[in-house]
């Protein structure tokens, strides 16, 4: 098809679909999950299930409480009993919540004690730390970003580098925000997190479990060998992850190709699923929730099943600074930052992982 | 000096009764293009048309219709070529097709490809013809058809435009 | 069984489709449409910016609610330019000053069931 | 990478209606919009009204929405103006936050592209361009920092209007080469208003790339306002800034005027 005029032309998209097995030695889901430090979704469909198994449900309902800190200062963050209790002790998560990654100052705390601060050109010149400009910007820079490590010995307290960041977060720049804050760690009676912003108006929030059962699914067949399917017997993976999106959307796959609407149908070969179980969480969530799911999953199998399948997607804040690890995210008309897992009987799985339009392409 | 781009559209307007050529001129055929990009194309098509589209030149006799457009638009009028049908003119609808012979980045290739266009013609038309007088008729229609003035004048028009250009 | 090997496929601007989740709003909200004309009201849309050419390209109408006229769109990539500038230029449905509001746009289905700009 | 702006929205008696416009655009996600007061500039002098503070419109700011903040709202001047020496600076103009002029002749267009102390050059949309754009005068513009204003309500309205709005659109960005171009709404009703998103896709079909078309909603009409602060402190030699806003508004909004100045072409 030729084009007749640019508007042909659609941003650039892209998805990495993996195959591998768990118990594979190289196998990185686990650094897949553990890296992808803001989650605001994660839903499981469980084919030939009614119900959440109790497994799941117990966990479910035991994914960390998080809170709502309002007009949060950044610098708190770098106070020493702050950084000592809280940061240095792990796993703590933050996210400053209502900032927008395309127009407004952005800011995170990745567990590994890395502080990224997503600035527009004005407060980063004000603020005088030393950043890299960001990937998005056009033509000149007009966003930079500042990654600060506060696990490293250079930063602690006393020396000159850390006064230096103190002094332009405090002083010259008093950066604040409303934050969404999580932590996983068991010992949370030494030093419970929201003593540390009772200053500051805060909420705590317990993330929203929804689940339903859906009922005579029509359903693509995979193979986990086969990524790219086998004519007559499998379907291949982007089939399959569509179809994945419409069961999740409420989107009907009985319908004729035909049909003046929407030749939209569910790929064949397929078979009818009699009942499916959807089970999403919404919230602030942290990788370590994610993994415990995604290991129940697979227990979930131990005993045969029905199910050929259970698969396990997980939303990324939209509008996150980072997707995996350090790499930057942004939003240019859909701030795609999620990843799925399909997870096979036998321990096979399959991942899609997707990133935005100017993201690095996921890890 | 950086210029807009062009593209030149050299097409033949064939009509079913060929004498009523005749009738043609720039406007009618003008108006009946931009119509069919409209239909084509739709508001979006008709907002290009607006972008220096023009009949830079059209032979009466012949049919040979040279289109001056935008680089940038023209697949997209060209594309839309196939929905002229019948044209208009002096309150006559003439059925007709226009189709495009060459497209090219400057008035001389397409000048080179006409030339070599109505070399085949005259070889096609001669022995078809049954007087002399029939011959030199047929030799004059087709000589007539050359792009030499329109390219100089179009070197005019860059002149002028260069002014508008230099600061770049 | 054998376990499955490393495989790894980058899929760079390989969707197929893009996907629209979209609302269509009026003056007073009790306008109602069927599915049928909701995407009529778009084919027509399209055909009066593009044309018989430039609108000639399917799309789908995977999901649309009667009562709160919100929908799912489906459309080939390389219509999501033109299909989007339709509806944003859209501004009557029989003679009743309407508009279309796009929610969230992507090449993946899957992502329109999480949009953490929605979150509260 | 900077908020979204929508830098026309049409002045109407009609509080009201004024309240629901902008009420929606918060609701779209812009965070900063203008109140637009057209006057047609006539031969003898004419008083320039005050506009009516933002105070009197709202009790209280919508929330933008998405954010925790709420909307910024402008007062713009727009001068249709037929005659050179019709413009002329008039200190009633402080009054308003931006000025936008509306050449109606090539000659006009020169003018205000080279002299005219303006931060906004309205491009017609609703009706033929009468003259083509010449890139002197463009250029002229991009280097004083006076941005190109393209309103897409008529194009929504009428479809005659589209095609002219698409063709001149279309004749000034190969012109321009994208720069310096802003689009906003001229919306007169909450329906005429669309999306940051919707319009950063439109700008494609007006000739814009994908970075230049988000640009035109977002830091593009940054910069035009901080065009307008330097021309209202007279190219940023005096500047005096109330402070009574809090420190974090105050980076924000704040920059100090020789940063502006600077930053003016981003």
């Amino acid at each position: 098809l030729t084009m007749l005029t640019d508007l042909e032309k659609c941003p650039r998209h892209l998805l990495v679909c993996e195959k591998s097995n768990f118990l594979n030695e190289k196998s990185r889901h686990d650094v897949h999950v553990a890296g992808h430090y803001f989650n605001y979704k994660v839903s499981v469909l469980i084919p030939e299930c009614g119900t959440l198994p109790s497994g799941l449900k117990s966990i479910v309902n035991s994914i960390a409480k998080y809170y709502l800190v309002k007009n949060f200062p950044i610098y708190k963050i770098l106070e020493e009993k702050f950084l000592e209790k809280q940061v240095k002790a792990g796993s703590l998560c933050a996210l400053s919540y209502k900032t927008r990654i395309d127009q407004d100052n952005t800011f995170a705390l990745l567990p590994t004690g890395k502080l990224v601060l997503s600035l527009d050109k004005d407060t980063y010149e004000d603020l005088g730390l030393e950043g890299q400009p960001s990937q998005y910007n056009h033509k000149v820079p007009v966003r930079y970003v500042i990654t600060v490590d506060l696990a490293d010995k250079s930063l602690a307290p006393g020396t000159n580098k850390y006064k230096r960041v103190m002094w332009a977060l405090k002083e010259k720049v008093q950066l604040r925000s409303d934050f969404l804050m999580a932590k996983h760690k068991p010992d949370e009676e030494e030093c419970p997190l929201a003593s540390c912003f009772t200053d500051y108006q805060y909420k705590e929030y317990k993330p929203s479990v929804s689940t339903q059962t859906l009922s005579d699914v029509p359903c693509p067949v995979i193979h986990s060998k086969h990524l790219k399917g086998q004519a007559e017997e499998s379907c291949d993976s982007q089939e399959f992850v569509e179809w994945l999106g419409a069961v999740t959307a409420g989107i009907e796959c009985n319908n004729e190709a035909s049909t003046f609407l929407s030749t939209y149908c569910c790929p064949d070969p397929r078979i009818i699923m009699g009942k499916a179980c959807l089970c999403t969480v919404t919230g602030f969530l942290l990788p370590e929730n994610i993994y415990q799911l995604l290991e129940e999953i697979r227990h979930y199998f131990d005993e045969p099943k029905f199910a050929p399948w259970s698969t396990l997607t997980v939303h990324g804040f939209s509008d996150s600074p980072v997707s995996w690890s350090t790499a930057e995210h942004g939003f240019h008309k859909g701030g795609e930052n999620m990843y799925s897992f399909v997870i096979f009987r036998n321990d096979d799985y399959w991942l899609y992982m997707a990133t935005g339009a100017h993201d690095a392409c996921p890890p | 000096m950086v210029r807009f781009k062009s593209r030149y559209l050299l097409c033949e307007v064939r009509m079913s009764d060929p004498p009523s050529l005749q009738l043609l001129d720039d406007r009618s055929v003008f108006t009946a293009l931009r119509n069919a990009v409209s239909r084509a194309h739709g508001d979006y098509g008709a907002g290009v048309c607006g972008l220096s589209f023009a009949v830079k030149y059209l032979n009466a006799r012949t049919g040979v219709l040279f289109l001056r457009c935008r680089k940038s638009h023209y697949r997209l009028i060209w594309s839309a070529l196939p929905f002229v049908s019948s044209l208009e003119s002096r309150g006559q609808r003439l059925p007709c097709a226009v189709d495009c012979l060459h497209v090219g980045g400057t008035i001389r290739t397409c000048q080179k490809f006409l030339i070599r266009y109505n070399a085949r013609q005259i070889q096609r038309l001669l022995p078809q013809c049954r007087s002399e007088e029939e011959c030199v008729e047929v030799r004059r229609a087709v000589m007539s058809c050359s792009l030499k003035e329109l390219e100089e004048e179009e070197e005019e028009e860059d002149e002028e435009r260069g002014e508008v250009s230099a600061g770049q | 069984e054998e376990p499955a090997s490393y495989e790894r496929l980058v899929l760079k601007n390989a969707s197929v489709y893009h996907y629209l989740r979209i609302s269509l709003v009026f003056q007073d909200s009790d306008k109602r449409l069927s599915e049928a004309q909701f995407k009529q009201l778009i084919i027509s849309a399209l055909r009066d910016l593009y044309g018989e050419i430039g609108a000639a390209f399917p799309f789908d109408v995977l999901k649309f609610e009667e009562n709160t006229l919100k929908a799912i769109i489906r459309v080939l990539s390389s219509g999501l330019v033109k299909l989007w500038s339709a509806l944003t230029l859209l501004g009557s449905y029989q003679n009743e000053p309407c508009a279309f509001r796009i929610i969230q746009v992507s090449p993946l289905l899957l992502a329109l069931s999480g949009n953490s700009r929605d979150f509260e | 990478m900077a908020v979204f702006a929508d830098l026309n929205i049409n002045y109407t008696d009609d509080k009201k209606q004024l309240r629901d416009i902008i009420e929606t655009a918060a609701h779209l996600g812009y965070s900063t919009v203008a109140i637009n007061h057209l006057i047609d500039l006539q031969p003898k002098k004419q008083e320039i009204r005050k506009p009516a503070s933002v105070d009197e419109l709202f009790r209280q700011l919508p929330v933008v929405q998405g954010k925790s903040r709420p909307i910024k709202v402008l007062n713009r001047l727009t001068l249709g103006v037929s005659d050179a020496s019709h413009f002329r600076p008039s200190a009633d103009l402080k009054y308003y936050d931006l000025v936008a002029v509306v050449p109606k002749t090539e000659k006009l267009f020169h003018a205000a592209c080279m002299t005219f102390d303006v931060d906004i050059i309205c491009i017609t949309v609703t009706e033929k361009q009468p003259f083509f754009f010449k890139r002197p005068p463009v250029n002229g513009a991009i280097d004083r920092g006076v941005f190109f204003e393209i309103t897409y309500t008529p194009a929504i309205k009428d479809s005659t209007m589209r095609r002219y709005t698409i063709s001149n659109a279309l004749s000034l960005m190969q012109t321009c080469k994208g720069k310096n171009v802003i689009i906003s709404s001229g919306a007169e009703k909450p329906l005429d208003l669309r999306g940051p998103y919707d319009i950063s896709n439109l700008g494609l079909v007006f000739g814009l790339s994908e970075g230049d078309a988000k640009a035109a909603v977002s830091t593009n009409c940054r910069a035009t306002l901080l065009h307008a602060e330097t021309r209202k402190t007279a190219l940023g030699v005096i500047h005096t800034i109330k402070k009574t806003q809090t420190v974090e508004e105050d980076q924000e909004q704040e920059a100090p005027a020789s940063k502006r100045a600077k930053t003016k072409h981003v």
